[in-house]
């Protein structure tokens, strides 16, 4: 029987998870060069309009639909079209609310995901390149993931490992993918020298601003119900981006003994992350410590790793998303207890089980390798058969002017009359 | 007739245009520019990585005066905006060659 | 008896419906030059004051109130001041939330119609000009256009038209609107010559994508229930604007080689007005077509015909709403099933009857030209009465200066300490 | 028993009233000069960690735990970690949705108040001397006040005032607070002289139409409940804050024959904070009144009362926030009716009752004095122990180069490439 | 050579433009100052108290000509910009030694 | 001493301060502009129409040097902007007859 109450709340919930792609668009501007404000923002927003057809069409099918062949890796075309998905019937996954309203949120997840590979690759891919990219990313990648975590039949739900809100599904997989496609790539030119132009913090801050209250939807609509569960993820979720904001700006303080806005909005974006796997599965204090720890990781990460390994993941979707959630799913193999949902088997490991971190291990094994394997491939292909980089001189020129002929604020300057 | 062209420190700005003010000086116009010279901007600290900021913001400031109070101007703006550190910025005089006021077709020192 | 679940999905659809008018500010403020960044922004927010003073007073009953007379044209004044709408007690339009809920839900429509209405006005026309003609707007066109088509004994409704969230009613009546009053107004200096001069781009984005998620809202709330019609109109509106973005993108590559965020979000959004009439009535396969095909439709007016008729519909009104809003009704009338909405009497065209859409294409007509002449009326009375343009000097200097004697951005370049 | 149409909406309420402080941190900014945008934003935005790791660790029990000594002011630490603060139980402050989500309701809540009053220290005050501030200021003013008032055996309650949404416990003791402190802080450098340095209005109407559409859901959410109440609170917002915008247009159009946007938007954010003590209590004529006579009060203290006394209450905490709060339970007590709310036991003034009346003046006394006492003695301490000013030479530099080593806009004049 | 620099509205900008084009005169920059001069600025209003305005966006045009057309130039640009009120700007005529066109090389009157 | 001016494109200035750098040429001041010239700006796509955006942004570069390092510096300049194409850009040289160090009052050559 269909719950107003719960379709309310999931409906409203997909509205501010949607937010959160022009959200992340505004974010990743605001952080790059203003010859580049417009790239960034097209690159993150015309995935709003290309998954939601492709979910449409096909795209849910693969995810949700019936298991293809038993191998739970993807789903058949039976749903494709939404055949089957309606806004009047209730869907396998849920009761209280339609198929058709379960089929949406669980398509502003898939559009937020590869926005967010998106941010690796900033500054030098050709957006051609990108949208063919992003394009096949949706096929090989996502829906496999998702119908392999979340789908009926699916070969890491059948593991016994958990994911309430995209550990696996989205940070993982987008920030792997994010890493692996960005070293294909190339680092941008003259990176690492000339490393520090945001154009536009406060932008920066709208946009982390929208994800942060979009992640509160996003956590708290995963529990698909207006019920104790979703207010247990959207406690953890407070708790978790407050502890991750606190302990940067605790580092940026130790180490500089200033604090800044694009450290602690970071801090509060990581914490989100990694508090995603868990929200709906591990105790208050959990959420405090897993929030705590995950600046320090990522600062490593960003500062030490990236340099050392000088890949260059303009906007740290590997470095914020990926180190986050992997860290955020080892947590919930520690933390989760089946006391507060029943969806996990066993209890973390720090409860005394182990069952639930092995499970959890070898379900991250297999997404980060699928996601990396998967990427790699795409990318490679994609080198063969078009161009996929701008030319230096249109680098430099930014790729608002050679990818789109169109500037963030062509007449800002106040000559332009 | 000469321009008196200023680069100082933002924070300057403000006083100078008081000083200014006192000493009856009336026209100049001010933009703002990026320099570099022989001070070292700061470090900023993007999300971890330490940077370094090479060019830093200043104020251009421009006044044609007349040939004789060239001196006065350029003392004033030296009294007004050193502060004894790397950073202060230059002045530079160069010649005017003529001077027309719009509205009236007013030329030479007249029009100033 | 009131339903909670009712109850809050119409009252967070009601605020995020109201975002959508200083959304609407920003979106228009971004296209605009810098100089009139303040006046376009003012132009659009006012609204939101006085809009909402005189529903309370007397436009919710102009509008809901019972039909004056029996002509379906316009309520009589007994409810003014919201006498006999209730915060406790059930209105007549529904029986699952409180009138006076239903009342706040319909004024956050009123608010946001004569914003799109100025658009077409933007750059040239005087402040106190404009509060003027939008006090009269409200009551001599949304007031009756309201209540022709949602108000008890409505003359458009009493023809079986159909329209879900606002096609003929806001749509149509403000891009038709814009689209008159702009011509009477006369263009703006230069127009023509000197046309492509938005300030920020990224505020255009933010202000898009506040609409973009206020949409759902606005149409998913015209459900007025969390349930399953209201799921059809979100599913819809997804799938509808995802559809015009791709093919707007899809004109630009195909022209100019070349894709642009200010193309890109303009397509969405033509493609949310285009399935904002028939959200809660067609199938999802409908919307994938209203959404592709609008695209190339507002294309073709927003070059080909504007650039011929040199009307300065200076912000698209008329262009993206009007004409987007007309194919939504005829698309309503082709692709409505009663079995989706059984309000709608007859299916449509495409399944065989002719009834609906001949009843679409009369309110069209209705609507189209009761909004012109009503607009005409009022722009003509008006320039008799005041001054309702800036002189060509305020003009050239901005109408930021001239009417607010406020600047956009007046300590942005550093230099005013 | 839990009504998950409750759960709803007080879950998205939350995530809506979240959105405030980010949202005020961009309102602040937008009013700054551009050297101080960055100081501004974190000021705003670090009190989202650090308010709501407090409240997790003993914020929350201070405030509503059990009455610590029977003196109404302060809870004792028994609920501290949220021990007693379940997901799954209802608290003991309402009955329909679990006990943690009132926590986290109430959270949101108090994370924008003292965001609110770092409002009057903007531009010259150490960041390590308001992070001190604010966790002091939390401890001896927030959580003492929010108990008196809606805690259970509350002083204050205890008397018989009544405070829908906080008009004690946010607007006053902030606006309070920020007067105090900005004294004791001292002026700007050249205040008075050179005052009129906002660098970005539109990021201002940004900052502003988040507070706006959050503020329904504070005052809306407040009734804890999808219910009539919800709605009456609802509907009263809107009249009154749109009455005043109104009446501020009005002013400015009388005395400059202009009006501005940052003055409508000052209009509409002071008649929110007026209605907020009695957006569940008052009917809505009262709200039309209460809104419609705040904007003249509120401008005469802005203009009048501030230039006279010559304090330096940089983005008007108390002039907004303080003043129109204390009109607003004023006004509460003048015409709240027990029919509305029976958490009201008297009718107010205006319909003749005398009690709740002296019940809200004695309340404000309270209110006041407690607030102005603490924060003095925090702000003087603190005055004693650190350094609380930068050097004028900072101030004169900006508080981003010096207090952050970060820039609003590092790469915006398009040189920095 | 010498440099014409205009002072201006910025609201001239296109009119400016146009007579330029009109003109032939191709080569030219631009940029925006603050100015400050006989003009006064506007009353601002903020949240209720009164500003003064004093500084003043402008526009900068810098055209550097061959000197037998610096007089043309300096008609040319009074004619379109003047308004006769207060706040017109002012012209100024300064010496250029040498002129390069990175391009090829080509130094001197060519190379404008 | 001579002012020299460069106008360049705006992708060349990193280039030119990595060159500077090495030639240690320290003392400069960068601003942005917009410039018309030969180049003829590009096709911008407004929601369907078309529009030629005639002015570019430019950056203008200046650097005072004493007199007999004019040439030395134009060169450098040149080789390293120079890309062939139409808007490569123009380089000015004017006379400069004072410079004052602000912060110590050193004069001529010594305060550059
Ligand atoms: N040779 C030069 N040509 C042009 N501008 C210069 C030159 N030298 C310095 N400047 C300008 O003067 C500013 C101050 O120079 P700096 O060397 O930091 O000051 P100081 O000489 O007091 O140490 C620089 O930021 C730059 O804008
Ligand atoms: N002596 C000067 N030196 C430099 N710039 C000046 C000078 N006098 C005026 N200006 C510039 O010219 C602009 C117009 O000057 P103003 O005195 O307002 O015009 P008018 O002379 O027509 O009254 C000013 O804003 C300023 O930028
Ligand atoms: N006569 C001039 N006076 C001032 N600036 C000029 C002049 N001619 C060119 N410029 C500047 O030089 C820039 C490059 O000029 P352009 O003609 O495009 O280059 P090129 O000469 O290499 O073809 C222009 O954008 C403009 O800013």
């Amino acid at each position: 029987m269909f719950n107003p109450g719960d379709i309310a709340f999931v409906a409203i919930c997909s509205m501010l998870v949607f937010f959160m792609t022009p959200g992340l668009g505004l974010f990743y501007a605001g952080m790059v060069r203003r010859k580049n404000a417009i790239n960034t923002i097209m690159s993150v927003m015309f995935v709003c309009g290309l998954a939601t057809v492709m979910w449409f069409v096909f795209g849910y099918s693969l995810s949700f639909g019936p298991d293809a062949g038993g191998f739970g890796v993807v789903g058949n075309l039976s749903n494709a079209f939404f055949h089957g998905v309606s806004a009047s019937e209730a869907g396998p996954y849920t009761d209280t609310i339609p198929g058709a309203l379960y089929a949406v949120f669980q398509l502003v997840f898939c559009i937020v995901t590869p926005a967010i590979v998106v941010g690796s690759l900033s500054g030098r891919m050709k957006f051609s390149a990108l949208f063919v990219f992003v394009t096949a990313w949706l096929v090989l990648v996502y829906y496999p993931m998702a119908h392999m975590v979340w789908g009926q039949g699916g070969l890491i739900a059948g593991l016994g490992a958990v994911d309430f809100a995209g550990g696996y599904v989205i940070e993982i997989s987008s920030g792997i993918s994010g890493l692996v496609a960005c070293i294909i790539l190339g680092t941008r030119k003259g990176y690492g020298i000339q490393s520090y132009h945001p154009h536009n913090i406060p932008l920066f801050v709208i946009g982390g601003a929208i994800l942060w209250v979009g992640w509160f939807a996003f956590n708290g609509g995963s529990a698909l119900s207006a019920n104790e569960l979703a207010v247990q993820a959207i406690v953890n979720t407070m708790i978790a981006s407050a502890a991750a904001m606190l302990s940067w700006m605790l580092i940026e303080t130790v180490l500089y003994q200033k604090v800044t806005v694009m450290g602690a909005v970071t801090g509060a974006i990581v914490g989100l992350v990694s508090i995603t796997p868990g929200a709906g599965f591990v105790p208050f204090e959990a959420a405090l410590f897993i929030g705590g720890v995950v600046s320090p990781i990522c600062f490593f990460f960003l500062t030490k790793v990236k340099e050392k390994f000088a890949y260059d993941d303009a906007l740290d979707a590997f470095g914020c998303h990926g180190i986050s959630g992997i860290w955020g799913v080892i947590a919930t193999g520690l933390f989760a207890q089946t006391a507060i949902n029943p969806v996990a088997h066993w209890d973390g490991l720090f409860f005394g089980d182990t069952r639930l971190f092995a499970a959890q291990m070898m379900a991250l094994a297999i997404a980060v390798l699928y996601s990396a394997v998967m990427t790699a491939i795409i990318m490679l292909l994609l080198k063969k058969v078009m161009t996929i980089r701008v030319s230096p001189e249109e680098e430099a020129l930014g790729l608002d002017i050679s990818e789109h002929s169109e500037e963030g604020y062509p007449a800002f300057s106040g000559i332009d009359q | 007739m000469k321009l008196v062209e200023a680069i100082i420190r933002p924070e300057k700005l403000e006083p100078l245009k008081d000083s200014f003010l006192k000493a009856d000086i009336k026209g100049m116009n001010v933009r703002q520019i990026l320099g570099c010279g022989n001070q070292h901007g700061w470090i900023a600290h993007n999300r971890g990585s330490s940077v370094m900021m090479n060019m830093l913001p200043k104020i251009e400031i421009k006044i044609v005066v007349a040939d004789d109070k060239v001196e006065d101007t350029v003392k004033l703006i030296i009294d007004t905006v050193r502060t004894g550190e790397i950073g202060d910025g230059k002045i530079f005089v160069k010649p005017v060659e003529e001077c027309i006021r719009i509205r009236t077709g007013e030329r030479g020192d007249d029009a100033l």
